[in-house]
């Protein structure tokens, strides 16, 4: 028995760690430094229907033990991603989250329908949560009402089960969770970054040419793993819990918090090997810990 | 083949006011096969400062490499200060370098940079010197004080130093050196700001060239979209300068 | 002229720069350290009707470049603070702005009455925001017509402008921004700690006794900066930002993202002179970036 | 007076398995009139770690102070492995120490330590010594490896070691030695974990004790109410350890 191994709706992991959606392109980049068959899963930058050439630069700002960031979804649009991107990952042993994004319901449901059927898209991130474009995507994640609709639509036509990836951005994160949950969710990931900004002294404008940016990174922590321990004690879907997620006792910390996979996303650029290497460091830990499987770590501070 | 790697600091020292010279040792240094690609460097090894600096790598060879950079921001202060304690945590050799086979071998190559995008020009010039070809150059700084590497220029070939405040060598812009050169280049080759940039490539419009471009980074290999340009030159619509660049064919980024 | 001073509704600050609130106990530790004079003005304890014990401990953790805490507004009630707290502090030239929380609004409007009363009491910050205290407080923060009806009735018995202390745990910030200020509120400040938890990882338990605890510190001011930003431009009253200032950095950049003066919390507890350093700082880097006036800065970044 | 001080440091040495004796100069030694105070030391000059460690002063005097701390934690390492470039950033002395005063010249004094509570107690039979009283140390660490600073307590007075697997000395804790003790003792002093300062009262009950504790630190002098613990003893029903402490009076502490 593989002690890493996490069941979730969809997706069997290897082991409960991933690449954050965005901070891993397809998979390309990273396939030069180590073997993707290695990894849990690999969430994927969001796809819109067309291609998107985001935002101006700069884009990026480093804030204390965080990164802004306003990307502005990025992307070479759905039929790129199924023809090209997707297919080229075939080669690895990895289940795909394909994160989905859009400006409008019609939007969404187009590219779910259209990317979950790819045959290594094992699961859909319902992306409702991007702080960094303009139309649609945050009131999604702030609206329990457009959010639990939205998940309904997408359900309808996806052929794999749907996450849906909250914003932090919202005074109650439960109730849009809640929403989401009663829409048909299969599953929940968060957090997504939280709005932020960082400004220049000397010009006194915003740094990121966007104005805000969506803040992540080891400040974010806290937060984020208040929102995972909240939302898992609220709703009876699985979590993937992310935000800050650096070294292997943030693994096991989002884990206790209710979390039953987790992704990594800003420590990417950091350690360009954290993936792997919270992977091999997590046997020992466990150990250490007195944990034969991992899956006895979630939401352990829940009982 | 990139690699993650703790190198030993055979050295560093301060070259210029808040300009260091810093040598790494380390196997990083076999895989680069030419100038003008860059390292990404992490500051400390605490989570503040948590994202790498991108360097250039001004020069390689016998297992080392010299990186040269100014210590202002942040983090490159937590690097000179006290981020490297015998050894650094780099990611590299990264990026796209300069292409040397661009200029044939006994023509003359104009290499023009700007402040902090110097230094990859010292590696090019001396490949491009191995290979044959006479380099000139015309290297643009604030002020004397801040001047570096005039006599390892020098010792490689033509070299002509402007300062904005003419407090070394003519005073004024790379451009106003450049006007007053009598030479036929074959290629150019530049690194510095995007002013600078933008007027190098038209004072030398005609001439085959080369523009080594700066953009603030997150991942430093192509996986995140922070550091993209707008081109009209290829189907995309842009380029990465990590992983695209730094280095692009005069034309390619639109300036 | 006093190229620091800056002129509030109630206040004439020497200049921008006050210790936040909870951070600075009612001076007499600091004042140990340097002369409380120096200081623009002096954000207390909060205060609340009754003296109040707190949580229990551990109530405060360390994150990346911040903290959690949970002190559970402890003070030693009305009274004491009426009858030795602030009286001790009126040997110092220096304006007090008193925070004052509860649980009803009853206590809120007893507190406010009283205490705006004593002399050196300049205004109030009404700390509708504190998120570490189970009953009223945090729900007075994220309501806007609960909270514009507060302010309302505090400003009624107050004799001095009142301030209103916004959470950062919404969704739209300039919503409750906008409601104290219908509510008749003379200036707003922001932000109180975002809502955060941490673990332990041999226990799978929250470090912070009380669960969840507020971060602060650097880490948050990527948000704080965001809704200083904000709400600066969605209301007409004064803002006074704060949210992980540590250096004269900061203090510029708050400023010009449109706060009229700044408080440093969590930054007292790190360098315990970074109030006085940071008012001799000021000069030197306005010199530098040729700003004659601090007031220049305000908002700077709008236009 | 309370001094912030950029202390220079005249050695750092690991004196046990990740246990360090750290010696720093500095004006802030003059300060100190009583052993058991503390300092809070900054980890790094950084954002992260960002809190100040709060670390008894082990022994003082001749312009310097001696702590003893174990590098576990994050910020203990980055104390131990770089924070100190040649100075560390120290505020102090804080709270107060021990009264040697209680214990009447040739009487003899009980001093109990365990683990990295053991630090403070040097100092503190140092002054005892010095004020004609007899210390009795017994002293408890986990396992003979982080065992420190034995010799030195055999030269102040007659020295007892527990450690919990035998490893040196009696096998087990404090209380078991205290209990084989046949002396008079005219006051007792403790400092270490929470359970064996309440297992050292009760075996003590009856004797003039003094323990000191451990709280999680915000400020470190009194703010910001990070610190407290109960009392009955008092109109407040809470002391802070940071600033009413950490030593206090047995009895005072509800435990
Ligand atoms: C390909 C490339 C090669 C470079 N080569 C050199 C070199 O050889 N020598 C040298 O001195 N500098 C070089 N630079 C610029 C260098 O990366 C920045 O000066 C440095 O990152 C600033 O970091 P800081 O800690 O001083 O400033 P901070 O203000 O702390 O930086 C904050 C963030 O902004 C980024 N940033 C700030 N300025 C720049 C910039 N000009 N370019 C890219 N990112 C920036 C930082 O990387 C960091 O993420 C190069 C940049 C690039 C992109
Ligand atoms: C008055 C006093 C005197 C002390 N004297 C000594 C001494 O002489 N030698 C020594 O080795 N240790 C001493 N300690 C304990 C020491 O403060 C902690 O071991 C240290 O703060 C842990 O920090 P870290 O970076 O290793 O751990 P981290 O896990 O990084 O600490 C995270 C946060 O928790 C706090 N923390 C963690 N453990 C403790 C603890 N046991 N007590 C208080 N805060 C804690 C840290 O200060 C920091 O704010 C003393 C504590 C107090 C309160
Ligand atoms: C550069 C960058 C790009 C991102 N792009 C996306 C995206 O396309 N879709 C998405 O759902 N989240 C995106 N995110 C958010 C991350 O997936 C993740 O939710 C967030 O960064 C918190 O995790 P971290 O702190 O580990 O980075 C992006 C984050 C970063 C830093
Ligand atoms: C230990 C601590 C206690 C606090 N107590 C209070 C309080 O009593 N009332 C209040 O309005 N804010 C309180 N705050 C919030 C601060 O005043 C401030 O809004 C917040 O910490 C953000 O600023 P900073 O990042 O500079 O600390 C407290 C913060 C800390 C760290
Ligand atoms: S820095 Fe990430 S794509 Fe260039
Ligand atoms: S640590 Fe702040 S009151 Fe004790």
């Amino acid at each position: 028995m593989n002690r890493l191994q996490v069941e979730l709706p969809g997706l069997t992991l290897k082991n409960p760690i991933m690449p954050a959606s965005g901070c891993f392109g397809f998979g390309k980049e990273y396939a030069q430094l180590y073997d993707l068959s290695k990894l849990g899963a690999i969430m994927v930058k969001a796809t819109t229907l067309e291609p998107r050439f985001g935002n101006p630069t700069p884009r990026v700002a480093e804030t204390p033990a965080g990164m802004l960031n306003a990307i502005g979804l990025q992307n070479p649009g759905l039929e790129k991603v199924v023809t090209e991107e997707l297919p080229w990952l075939e080669q690895y042993d990895v289940p795909i989250i394909a994160n989905v994004a859009g400006s409008e319901t019609e939007d969404y449901v187009a590219v779910a329908e259209r990317i979950s059927k790819a045959p290594n898209v094992r699961a859909l991130e319902l992306n409702i949560s991007c702080p960094n474009v303009r139309c649609g995507g945050i009131t999604f994640g702030t609206d329990p009402k457009i959010a639990g609709e939205l998940t309904r639509a997408v359900k309808a036509v996806s052929s794999v089960p749907v996450y849906v990836k909250l914003s932090p951005n919202v005074t109650d994160v439960t109730e849009i969770a809640r929403a989401v949950e009663a829409g048909g969710a299969d599953g929940l990931t968060l957090i997504n970054t939280l709005v932020g900004m960082r400004f220049d002294p000397r010009t006194g404008r915003p740094v990121i040419a966007n104005g805000t940016g969506g803040l992540s990174g080891p400040a974010v922590k806290p937060v984020a793993l208040r929102m995972v321990y909240e939302v898992s004690r609220s709703v009876s879907i699985p979590v993937i819990g992310m935000g800050g997620i650096s070294d292997v006792d943030d693994v096991i910390n989002f884990m206790s918090a209710g979390a039953s996979a987790v992704a990594v996303g800003t420590a990417n650029f950091v350690d360009h090997f954290v993936c792997p290497n919270l992977i091999d460091a997590l046997p020992d830990r466990m150990d250490e810990l007195g944990i034969r499987n991992i899956t006895e770590l979630i939401g352990r501070s829940h009982r | 083949m990139i690699r993650n790697e703790h190198m030993k600091v055979a050295g560093q020292r301060e070259i210029a006011r808040n300009i260091y010279e810093l040598v790494l040792e380390g196997e990083l240094a076999d895989e680069i096969k030419e100038p003008g690609k860059f390292v990404h460097v992490r500051a400390g090894e605490t989570l503040d400062p948590l994202l790498r600096r991108p360097i250039s790598i001004a020069d390689y060879g016998n297992g080392r490499i010299t990186l040269i950079y100014r210590a202002e921001g942040y983090g490159t202060r937590v690097i000179s200060e006290k981020g490297l304690h015998g050894q650094a945590d780099v990611l590299g050799p990264l990026g796209n370098g300069f292409p040397v086979e661009a200029a044939a071998p006994g023509t003359k190559a104009l290499l023009v940079g700007g402040g902090i995008g110097v230094p990859p020009l010292y590696g090019l010039s001396r490949r491009l010197k191995e290979a044959g070809v006479e380099p000139v150059h015309v290297l643009g700084f604030q002020s004397e004080d801040v001047v570096f590497y005039e006599e390892e220029f020098i010792r490689l070939g033509e070299t002509h130093i402007a300062t904005v405040d003419g407090s070394r060598g003519a005073k004024g812009f790379v451009t106003d050196v450049m006007a007053s050169l009598g030479h036929e280049f074959s290629v150019y080759y530049s690194c510095g700001p995007l002013p600078m940039l933008k007027a190098v490539a038209e004072g030398m419009a005609g001439t085959e060239g080369y523009l080594s471009f700066e953009e603030r980074m997150g991942c430093g290999i192509g996986a995140c979209f922070a550091c993209v340009c707008r081109t009209d030159s290829n189907d995309r619509g842009y380029v990465k300068v990590c992983s695209d660049g730094p280095v692009f064919k005069a034309g390619v980024v639109t300036l």
